[in-house]
């Protein structure tokens, strides 16, 4: 029987929740939503198309997956966009998904990653907000983490760097789903809430890994499997396996 | 009368066009396009940069001139490695409160150049942009004004012109008509909105060479300053269609932060002199070859 | 499941997204690469057309619309055929106020266009285009705001999202991922600004071919609703790298302005229905042959 | 004996008056601006770059000339750029030299594409300013036409495209040369003066079909000859004489 990796697990989820003909954007560090975006489109959703960040790659094949999302190996695509266009396209309706993360991650969705302390008295410096101040503006977001503890599920963020659920009026309907090493999740009335978990993590282990309180609904399943189709189709993209080995 | 040419060796084109104090833009994005060869000859001469401005992602190009000491303040939208962590010098300097950052996003990152390029006097964002931290933790670089046509407030930002730019392009001619082999990131803005600009490049190729790509020129030499013919010189970092990044060296780097900073700017960057010299503390013509020969899909 | 093609009759196009009352943005520079195959259907449909615009030089594709009397009003900076003479039924239109000129510059252009593909509300311009008489005859267009840094004023456009642009590109694949084999002219941004995009192409090209070509690929199929295969589609203007501009048949429009536009009108348009009809009557294959071979340096 | 065309003396007087190192740009209707900058190019100015409008060439070879500034016969060239980027460029200091003219051409060097007659009563409409506004932002400018009468130079334009010697505050440094049919002017104390005649032209022809009074100096020349390496380089670059032939 094939070993199912936590990580081939999470690109799965992801690619599931592509809806066929959607524009799907990621940036830094994303062979997860790369991965992802491309399985969609060979398989339930041929008419996703997704923007590898800082590359400005539009549908690159990914033959191979590259770690970094600015890899001349993403040059075989159906266009390279300059980037400053990329950016001009996160403004316009266009984008349907986007992809985020962040060094801390609050119950509204808000993403962190100024760094750790406040104002004028920061003790964690992060790498800085990027792209996601454009999440106002994206139709709805998957966030994703490489790790799910106490640190980096807080109950509210010390900066908004992707803003969440906030009061501001935003043109994007929010952050849509939760992936992580540990379990899926998703909202309801703007609260995060427990879909299912990876096998082997049970509801209680993911209340001790996150800072706040989430929903937790009765019938909380166990994250689907990819199928055959899907996991071959993974493995001949990444066929080092440096996305599909990196969370066992 | 014969046409002037711009190559020159890279130390005097940092001693003639990077002044003590300027606002300096470096080009590249994450572990590419770096103009590595450039910047560290920037180290050798020990130039104090007043401000810095990157590429909305910043890497070893900024880390490495903060972790020398050289930069007072930098305009940030994101300092790290990717997927290979965060950025030692640049987090620590900022920690300590060395290196004053102007927190930024993306969309300063790009409309500033963009409104430096176009002469204008600021830039408009697209509305929602107010919604995060950003612009509250810099008062400076983001400000409102009113939307003449329908008078409602709107967030600009600040334009930046440089004062040099030191960015990579795999070729030029002579005359600084230069092409990217691959993607261009905000590069081309940069180029755009600066008042010097020197161009490192994998290889100098004749004007023949350009009349002939036209479709690649993305470059008029009219832009450009100094042409540096440096082969490799965006070490360890890739150039686009010539060789990917050096992991290995990356990491190394990374540890030495942590570690003895100061050890590695003696071994690979006040001890070499040349890009040649570099090359050769790096690991030569077999390093070279591993890093070029890869599984690449064009 | 199938990925969807968008290659689709003009005709179809047309009905499907030029909707009447819209804001239409038309391709091409001066008597080149003008997507007159679909603008000849946008007359033989009878679209009205609330406001037009243009790059920064119209010719022939905003004159036939206008002359056909489908023109509410205009963004102008230039209608005319550069060496060959003035627009004829731009001049009397407009003259006669049957047409409202919304009278505008280059600047105007690039940056309502800029301003739109970036989703600023507005776009502000660089210091000293107030001298002219341009903005006093438009105030609607042009108005002035403070520069939140400096407390300036500063002249600014409105930003154009047209409701849809028709463009010329050389080369597409099936699903719009398309390239321009010569100058972009403003064509670029018109295709990010506007909210629906027909593209009209010399030759629909594998996708294969354009994984090939990344390089020369300008547009992304995401952006693009419509592809037109119609070869010689911009006659009688030229498709840069394809054919030049048919001197003559400028010449016969010029002079059917001034005498009886609806003669030319009948014969060039209402009557060949289709693409392969209208290059039968403007002179089949011999005239194709004759635009075609030419003395290019290239 | 060769015939010199009264185009080929006009433009050795545009080339002339360029100077090594400078970058010039032109508009529409510019075949004669194009060859008096490529001859600058291979005769007295090596490091003149000129970008001609709307097609975003960048120093084309002009090997042939093309009548259109948007002709593909320029795409052999050093850079093409994207007429955004030329405009961007036309805002910079960079830009040494623009190539301007009009339906009339006032004593302060205005000039007007706007049409003939007043606000909301143009009695005869133009084709538009398109690129003139820009003037305000170059080191200077060169006004050429294509006739010379009291219809075109006009005491004062109708309409402002291309502004001369305004009152409001320019960063330019205005138009310094005026190239005609009949003659070459330029300025003193920013009014009109004739710096030289073409052959078969007299001061008194000049005045006559001026609409204005222009400064006229005791030492009113000819207009110098094209020399015969000029005249060479013009018949390869323009072989079937279309800008060469086009005033004669």
């Amino acid at each position: 029987m094939v070993e199912i990796t936590v990580a081939e697990r999470m690109v799965a989820a992801m690619s599931h929740h592509l809806k066929d003909g959607e524009v799907v954007i990621m940036g830094a560090f994303s062979a997860l939503p790369m991965l992802a975006s491309r399985l969609a489109q060979l398989t339930h959703a041929p008419n996703v198309s997704f923007i590898c960040g800082g590359s400005g790659a539009v549908n690159p094949t990914l033959e191979p997956l590259p770690e970094s999302s600015c890899d001349d190996r993403l040059l075989r695509a159906e266009c390279i966009y300059a980037l400053p266009d990329v950016i001009d396209l996160e403004a316009r309706p266009e984008i349907d998904v986007f992809f985020a993360g962040g060094l801390q991650i609050d119950a509204k969705g808000n993403c962190n990653l100024v760094g750790i302390g406040k104002p004028g008295e920061i003790k964690f410096r992060g790498p800085g907000s990027v792209g996601l101040p454009f999440l106002s503006r994206a139709g709805r977001y998957i966030i994703y983490t490489m790790a799910h503890n106490v640190r980096n599920f807080v109950p509210e963020v010390d900066f908004i760097s992707g803003p969440g659920f906030v009061d501001n009026e935003l043109l994007s309907d929010g952050p849509s789903l939760v992936i992580t090493p540990l379990c899926v999740m998703d909202f309801e009335d703007k609260k995060m809430r427990l879909k299912s978990t990876h096998p082997g993590v049970t509801v209680e282990m993911v209340k001790e890994n996150t800072g706040f309180e989430i929903i937790v609904p009765e019938d909380v399943g166990e994250t689907p499997a990819p199928t055959d189709e899907e996991l071959e189709i993974m493995k001949r993209l990444d066929p080092s396996g440096a996305a599909r080995d990196s969370i066992r | 009368m014969a046409r002037k040419e711009k190559v020159m060796e890279a130390g005097d084109a940092v001693s003639k066009f990077v002044k003590d104090g300027c606002l300096l833009a470096v080009g590249g994005m994450h572990m590419h396009n770096n103009a590595m060869a450039v910047i560290r000859e920037i180290v050798r001469q020990k130039k104090s940069i007043g401000s810095l401005t990157t590429s909305p992602s910043a890497c070893t190009n900024a880390d490495m001139l903060i972790g020398a000491g050289l930069v007072g303040e930098i305009y940030c939208s994101y300092v790290g490695f990717e997927h290979l962590g965060l950025a030692p010098n640049f987090r620590k300097s900022a920690q300590s409160g060395d290196l004053k950052v102007r927190e930024c996003d993306e969309a300063f990152s790009v409309y500033s150049l963009r409104g430096g390029a176009s002469s204008l006097p600021f830039h408009p964002l697209p509305k929602g942009l107010e919604a995060t931290s950003v612009p509250k933790l810099n008062p400076d670089d983001y400000k409102f004004t009113k939307d003449p046509f329908t008078g409602e407030d709107v967030m600009c930002v600040r334009s930046l012109q440089p004062d040099v730019a030191v960015i990579h392009c795999q070729k030029a001619d002579a005359y600084g008509n230069a092409i990217f082999e691959g993607s261009k990131f905000t590069d081309f803005d940069m180029i755009k909105a600066s008042d010097k600009v020197i161009i490192q490049v994998e290889e100098v190729v004749p004007t023949e060479y350009i009349l002939e790509k036209t479709h690649k020129v993305n470059v008029p030499g009219l832009l450009v300053d100094a042409v540096i013919n440096v082969p490799f010189g965006c070490h360890p970092t890739a150039s686009h269609r010539y060789y990917t990044y050096d992991e290995d060296h990356l990491k190394e780097y990374l540890k030495a932060c942590k570690e003895d900073f100061s050890a590695y700017l003696d071994k690979y960057v006040y001890g070499p002199k040349t890009n040649e010299d570099y090359l050769e503390v790096i690991g030569g013509r077999e390093k070279a070859t591993k890093l070029m020969e890869r599984d690449i899909p064009w």
